[in-house]
């Protein structure tokens, strides 16, 4: 069984996570038709405003908490093989990964179902807050509407 | 005895601490622990979790609980 | 502009690819907060029954032509930066990718949308027919109900 | 003065070849394509395309154009 949920303080390149994970787990070989992955990035502007750098603050035990649960009903809700879930906090640069999702599911529905889920949850309950550098100074990002 | 206090984000600024550590005593509700920490009111759209599970501000308070305050989540 | 579409006779890996695709384009760099991704792989069954490879037939011609439509009809219906295809062709072995979709976007509802659109249009409409080869002997494989 | 036939899959191997090139003469729509190619009657579901596009057997077929017989598709 591979780690479903990795916190990182640093940097990571989603492409290498991904063949290290599905390589790292044999028992996929041959029964995944279908892989649906989301990562987000950081852009260099925010509503307008140009963002010259992130610092992502959150809440570690409750994060991972949270995050295991989310994979946990992603594989109870559908059927689905394995879930990777990857986020980083600490302060960013645009253009560095944020969150990467990736579910493996014998079929494409599962698969998409899963990760548009799992994303989905992360954005709107886990315990991270984004606090963005810019020209105006710093500031807390607002959630979204 | 305790709870474990914790603040995150702007409610963590706003506060100039992270963690408190407070004495049991007299506390029976996740609001109860906020009048604790400070006079100041509780900031609109404070979100609180309990033992790192999302709670409501009535929601029975345990000694030996985590107790954290923060503002509306914007990971991912 | 990179190149949208890519048939392929040869094996190719999904997250060499990604990470070429989105360091050909600059232009990218600091605009995408969301990528979403479907890798299509080859399992080692269909239906119950094993799988030792397949062969994928196309119509080059019109598999380019429609492929090319998918990509621009995204562009039109989604706010979307840059849109991959890549699509296997000849034989292939159990865990061998077929077909990767990938679509970079401002925000996440555009880039998983478009992506889920690109893969259903690509499966039921692009000139690609499986034949796969297992205990049984050689058959063509039917169409999705 | 000639139409490209290109067959793909189960029908190129049905009919043991992959292309024919025929001479235009008589030939008004696809239906006519598939008559002069074979006096079999055309499977059902067979999928069709001229020039590329996908067509109904009735469309209109001109000096020049490459029409396509498939089975429904299995990509991706």
């Amino acid at each position: 069984m591979t780690v479903p949920v990795k916190l990182l303080a640093g940097a990571f390149d989603p492409w290498q996570e991904l063949a290290a994970h599905q390589s790292a787990n044999p028992g996929l070989r041959g029964k995944f038709g279908a892989t649906a992955i989301f990562v987000g990035t950081l852009r260099d502007s925010s509503r307008g405003n140009p963002v010259s750098a992130m610092t992502l603050e959150h809440y570690p035990a409750m994060t991972r908490k949270h995050l295991e649960r989310v994979v946990e009903d992603a594989r109870r809700r559908w059927d689905v093989l394995d879930v990777l879930v990857i986020h980083r906090h600490g302060r960013l640069r645009p253009n560095d990964p944020i969150v990467l999702i990736a579910v493996w599911a014998a079929h494409r529905d599962a698969a998409f179902k899963a990760c548009r889920y799992a994303i989905d949850e992360l954005k709107t309950r886990a315990p991270f807050w984004k606090r963005e550098e810019g020209e105006a100074g710093v500031r807390w990002v607002a959630p979204e509407e | 005895m305790s709870i474990t206090v914790k603040f995150f984000a702007g409610i963590r600024e706003t506060l100039g601490r992270s963690e408190d550590i407070l004495d049991f005593k007299g506390i029976s509700c996740v609001a109860d622990v906020w009048k604790t920490v400070t006079p100041a009111p509780l900031p609109p759209n404070t979100v609180v979790a309990v033992n790192q599970e999302y709670a409501a501000l009535d929601q029975a308070v345990h000694d030996g609980d985590e107790v954290a305050f923060f503002p509306p989540v914007t990971g991912g």
